[in-house]
């Protein structure tokens, strides 16, 4: 019955937490991940910036555009990423899963106020407003809301177990209305925000190599930046339970 | 169950006033807008569905913090879990805070809608849209005491876990009851609606009740 | 869910390993209480007795070995009462009558002399007079398995008097009854120190394991 | 004193992100405006010092409830009375209360305005409205929390006592950042309320500390 | 308010009449307990020991006389443990003893042999763990007259005699110490029975007396 059930993933638990290996690879790839991260990075914005010419119709202010898109699509992801670590925690109970979402969150955060601060610093020249209600800008409004209602959650259970399940729990109901609200915002208003152009997010794009290209850079640099972060992350949580398991043991 | 669901209404109503108090408070909300906006009618007409929305928002808001925190600080949460099965319960006392919030709104609220101008054609949808939609602010809410039992002083947290969960909801009821203040057609919203609602009071009963399970353990 | 005229049952636990966040606290926990017996339990403060007791209801799964039990045969007494404030006794029982489908409100509260009190609401009473009410749930709840976590706490010698002849009652019955207590336990019955059970290595769980 | 204004404010922060949430609330409530009342940036722009000064109420009431019914649930009220003269206690806590809400949302409102189309001109009094008014709204608050201690689920009937005596504060203030920005003159309102929120700081804790002692005979 | 070095002070008690919400509950109450020595009070649950010690620590009214001593001396363990679930034992103690200006919190983590647990929140207590924590309050409260209700309640046997050691301690300091118990008392200490006490005519309270 369900209590056997439980009681046996209960026991799954303590032979799937093998932090060890964990350790083991991303120790090995977090390097990589730093220089591709790091080096994409530079390469795109540093073409994007500098070797581009100017669009037509947004003037040098296009520029931002290789800063605002990859970070905009990161936020995004760094919530498919919450999501499905979430899942992963809820059905094969891997702390490591819960301790890479609950890493995720912040870069994701981050990812989303560099994507907000761009997109208003762009909307000034362009839209003549540092805000407007449009759909898509308070669609991601609302994601980075999720990011901080998620994190506070994590901060403000002190059992970790209990905090991994609750926090696994909003991400998933969070996500079923983040993504109603994304539909429902645009039922709401009609907004100025340019229609999708990257490939990854939808088929066909909009503006043309020139600017794809360092784009498409840039993109896979913040990418790469992203994982780096987000691994290192989930190495120091590890280490810091480590810490406080031997802490807690050492009176014992 | 139907115990249960008695028992929380019983609660809520001796906490004072009970179903009195969601109408009192209703008021309140309304007369405080005028001072926090300004008086102008058309200004008021204009906003006045979206001010009853938020009052909704904010009794909800209001009574949920201690849903579950309650009965868990008591012991008689885990007391009911060994009862009942936790599905039963996170239903029961959703359904009774609705009951004490949500229905006394939208029954109460259209008529009060007058205060702030809102054109009498206006009050049934503005009806439906209370009625169909504050179901699930009482569930979605009710998810996130569950998530919050466990801590103390949660009132912040847990409306900053919740209020985003409400977005949809908002907005399709407000937009029933904008459009039907201005006499458009509203059966598409109200639709989106009744199916967030459906899908709240269908499905969070779930994933409340393992948040509570986990929270006893 | 009514628990009316179910088979007398007794409780019977191997191997159990109980512990709380991730720490385990006892391990291979084994003892045996036939239908119509009770076993009262001793152990220092802090040993898991409690944790031990919400394992057998349910609310907390066991780290090692499984439940041989349903859970939904257990009525589990904590230390806390669980009473509500602006409920009066008479109200607060007939709730768990209802919800546990049984109908012995008045058997319950002549049980422990509380028809005085039948509608006084929960904040009026005594710690005492607290405690009877929480005891007198397991009455209504018609449960056969008895769990109680230092029942006589806060009771005077007449309120022991009432605990010992309801257990004598429910023992009667067929009922079985875990008793964990500090001092001497209500009834005579044999007693199990839990400290010959406490987990050796703490061994710290999923999120604590020493990662190395 | 000094004491147990920390101990409240480590239990403040310790309820998940501390004075984040107090924030992030703000945000919250600035984002679901639109939802509620449409997007139209003149609209906004009239009601924004309104919204701004709701969402301050708001984060007040929610975060009272429980300011002293917790400490009273658990025992450790009676404990600090007999330690401690009942207006310090109301003072320290109400004071706690203030820093982690009131002042959190003076100090980071105005900037959020910008969302709501708050004018540039229109920051500084609606930073000096916040950082003047709030402090009446965390005493007022306070008191209305002490005289339902002993109420369980008191948030409604709490809410119901406190928000009339909200009506002045809220008028001065709301007043303040209207004119504020507009470009007016807003000494005198200003003038106003900060004798609303000196008078509230002065002479509530005694109030409020009648209030606590009864309740706890 | 710092109660350190106050001078060592008795309690007395004398035609003290005591009720809750209205209702008498004891009347004539009269006792003394000299500088130095302890007392332990006896009666049936719901008799008034709890409303009794609460009136003496100046909680609620006397229905009848006066207290003889400054509430400011006393220090009142009472059923509750009043402990905060995200509190740790050591920031408790500490707080405490910073509200009554003393530095005792080695001295009374020590006595309850709570200094293992120091660093845990409250939520993660026993209950024997919370009612040591609750009784080690006393130790920093620094003030001379204890009242304790039920004290031994969820105490298991070590604890018992810390509690015993604590109350010599401070008796021997010149304290002074009442103790509500149902069981035996901690300490060997005259015993008073306040059932001679009970009210004999429940004469109403404002709210309901007989208007003819
Ligand atoms: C605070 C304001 C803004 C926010 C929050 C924001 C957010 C976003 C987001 C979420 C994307 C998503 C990329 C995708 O889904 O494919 C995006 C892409 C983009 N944004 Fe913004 N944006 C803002 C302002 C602006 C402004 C002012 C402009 C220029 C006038 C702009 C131009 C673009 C362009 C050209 C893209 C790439 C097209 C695309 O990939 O969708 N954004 N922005
Ligand atoms: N808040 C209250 N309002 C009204 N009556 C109360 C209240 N609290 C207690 N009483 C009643 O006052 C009487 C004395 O209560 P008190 O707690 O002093 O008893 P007690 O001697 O401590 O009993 P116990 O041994 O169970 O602790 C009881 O009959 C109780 O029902
Ligand atoms: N919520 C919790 N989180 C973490 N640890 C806990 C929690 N509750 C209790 N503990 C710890 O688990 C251990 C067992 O607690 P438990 O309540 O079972 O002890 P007990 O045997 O009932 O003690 P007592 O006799 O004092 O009631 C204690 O050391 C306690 O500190
Ligand atoms: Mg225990
Ligand atoms: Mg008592």
């Amino acid at each position: 019955m369900g209590r056997d059930a439980k009681s046996l993933s209960m026991v799954n638990l303590w032979q799937y937490a093998n932090p060890r290996k964990f350790m083991g690879w991303t120790g090995v790839a977090l390097p990589w991940l730093w220089a591709l991260g790091v080096g994409l990075t530079v390469l795109g914005v540093g073409w994007g910036f500098f070797f581009t010419g100017d669009d037509f119709r947004m003037g040098s202010t296009v520029k931002i555009l290789y800063v605002h898109v990859p970070s905009a699509l990161m936020a995004i992801n760094g919530y498919f990423l919450m999501f499905a670590c979430a899942l992963l925690w809820l059905i094969r109970r891997q702390p490591v899963s819960a301790l890479v979402g609950r890493a995720a969150a912040p870069v994701g955060l981050v990812m989303t106020l560099i994507g907000l601060l761009t997109g208003a610093i762009w909307g000034q020249p362009m839209w003549g407003t540092w805000w407007a209600w449009d759909p898509r800008l308070t669609s991601f409004l609302i994601l980075a809301l999720f990011y901080l209602g998620y994190i506070a959650l994590w901060e403000a259970i002190s059992d970790p177990e209990l905090a991994a399940d609750l926090t696994a729990m909003l991400a998933i109901v969070g996500s079923v209305f983040a993504v109603l609200s994304r539909y429902a915002a645009r039922f709401w208003n009609q907004g100025l925000h340019q229609g999708t152009s990257v490939p990854v997010a939808t088929g066909g794009r909009t503006i043309d190599d020139t600017f794809f290209l360092p784009l498409a850079i840039a993109m896979a640099g913040f990418l790469f930046l992203f994982l780096a972060l987000t691994l290192l992350r989930a190495r120091t949580e590890v280490r810091l339970r480590r810490l406080q398991v031997l802490t807690a043991q050492a009176p014992a | 169950m139907i115990a249960l669901l008695l028992r929380d209404l019983a609660l809520a109503l001796r906490s004072g006033g009970g179903f009195g108090l969601g109408l009192v408070f209703f008021l309140i909300v309304i007369v405080l807008v005028p001072f926090a906006v300004g008086p102008e009618r058309t200004g008021l007409a204009t906003i006045a569905p979206g001010v009853l929305w938020l009052a909704a928002l904010l009794a909800t808001l209001l009574t949920l913090d201690r849903l579950f925190a309650l009965d868990a600080e008591d012991g008689s949460l885990e007391q009911l879990v060994l009862a009942l099965p936790a599905e039963a319960i996170f239903f029961a006392k959703a359904l009774a805070h609705w009951l004490t919030t949500g229905a006394v709104l939208a029954v109460l609220g259209p008529p009060l809608g007058i205060l702030l101008a809102l054109p009498p054609g206006g009050m049934v949808p503005l009806f439906l849209a209370l009625a169909v939609g504050t179901p699930a602010l009482s569930f979605i809410g009710a998810f996130g005491a569950a998530l919050t039992v466990s801590v103390k002083r949660g009132g912040l947290l847990l409306s900053l876990l919740v209020l985003p969960l409400y977005v949809p909801t908002l907005i399709f009821g407000a937009e029933v009851a904008r459009r039907g203040a201005q006499g458009l057609a509203y059966d598409a919203p109200l639709a989106l609606l009744g199916a967030t609602s459906l899908g709240a009071v269908a499905l969070l009963p779930f994933a409340g009740a393992a948040a509570l399970r986990a929270s006893l353990r | 869910m009514s628990a009316e005229g179910r088979a007398a049952t007794g409780l019977s636990v191997a191997g159990l390993g109980i512990g709380r966040a991730g720490q385990p606290l006892l391990s291979g926990v084994s003892f045996d209480v036939p239908a119509g017996t009770a076993l009262s339990l001793h152990g220092a403060n802090g040993l898991g007795k409690t944790t031990l007791l919400r394992t057998l209801a349910g609310l907390c799964p066991p780290l090692a070995g499984t439940l041989l039990h349903d859970p939904e045969t257990v009525a589990y007494a904590a230390h806390a009462d669980g009473l509500k404030a602006t409920l009066t006794v008479a109200e607060t029982l007939s709730f768990w009558a209802h919800v546990n489908g049984t109908a012995r409100v008045p058997e319950a509260l002549g049980a422990y002399g509380l028809t005085a009190l039948a509608d006084r609401p929960g904040a009026a009473l005594s710690a005492g007079q607290r405690r009877r009410c929480a005891l007198a749930r397991l009455v209504v709840s018609g449960r056969p398995i008895w769990l109680l976590d230092e029942p006589t706490a806060a009771l005077d010698a007449e309120g022991q008097g009432q605990l010992a002849d309801a257990l004598e009652a429910h023992l009667a019955k067929g009922g079985s009854a875990l008793l964990v207590t500090h001092g001497t336990p209500p009834i005579d019955c044999p007693r199990l120190d839990l400290g010959t059970f406490a987990a050796r290595s703490p061994r710290a769980g999923a999120f604590a394991e020493p990662l190395e």
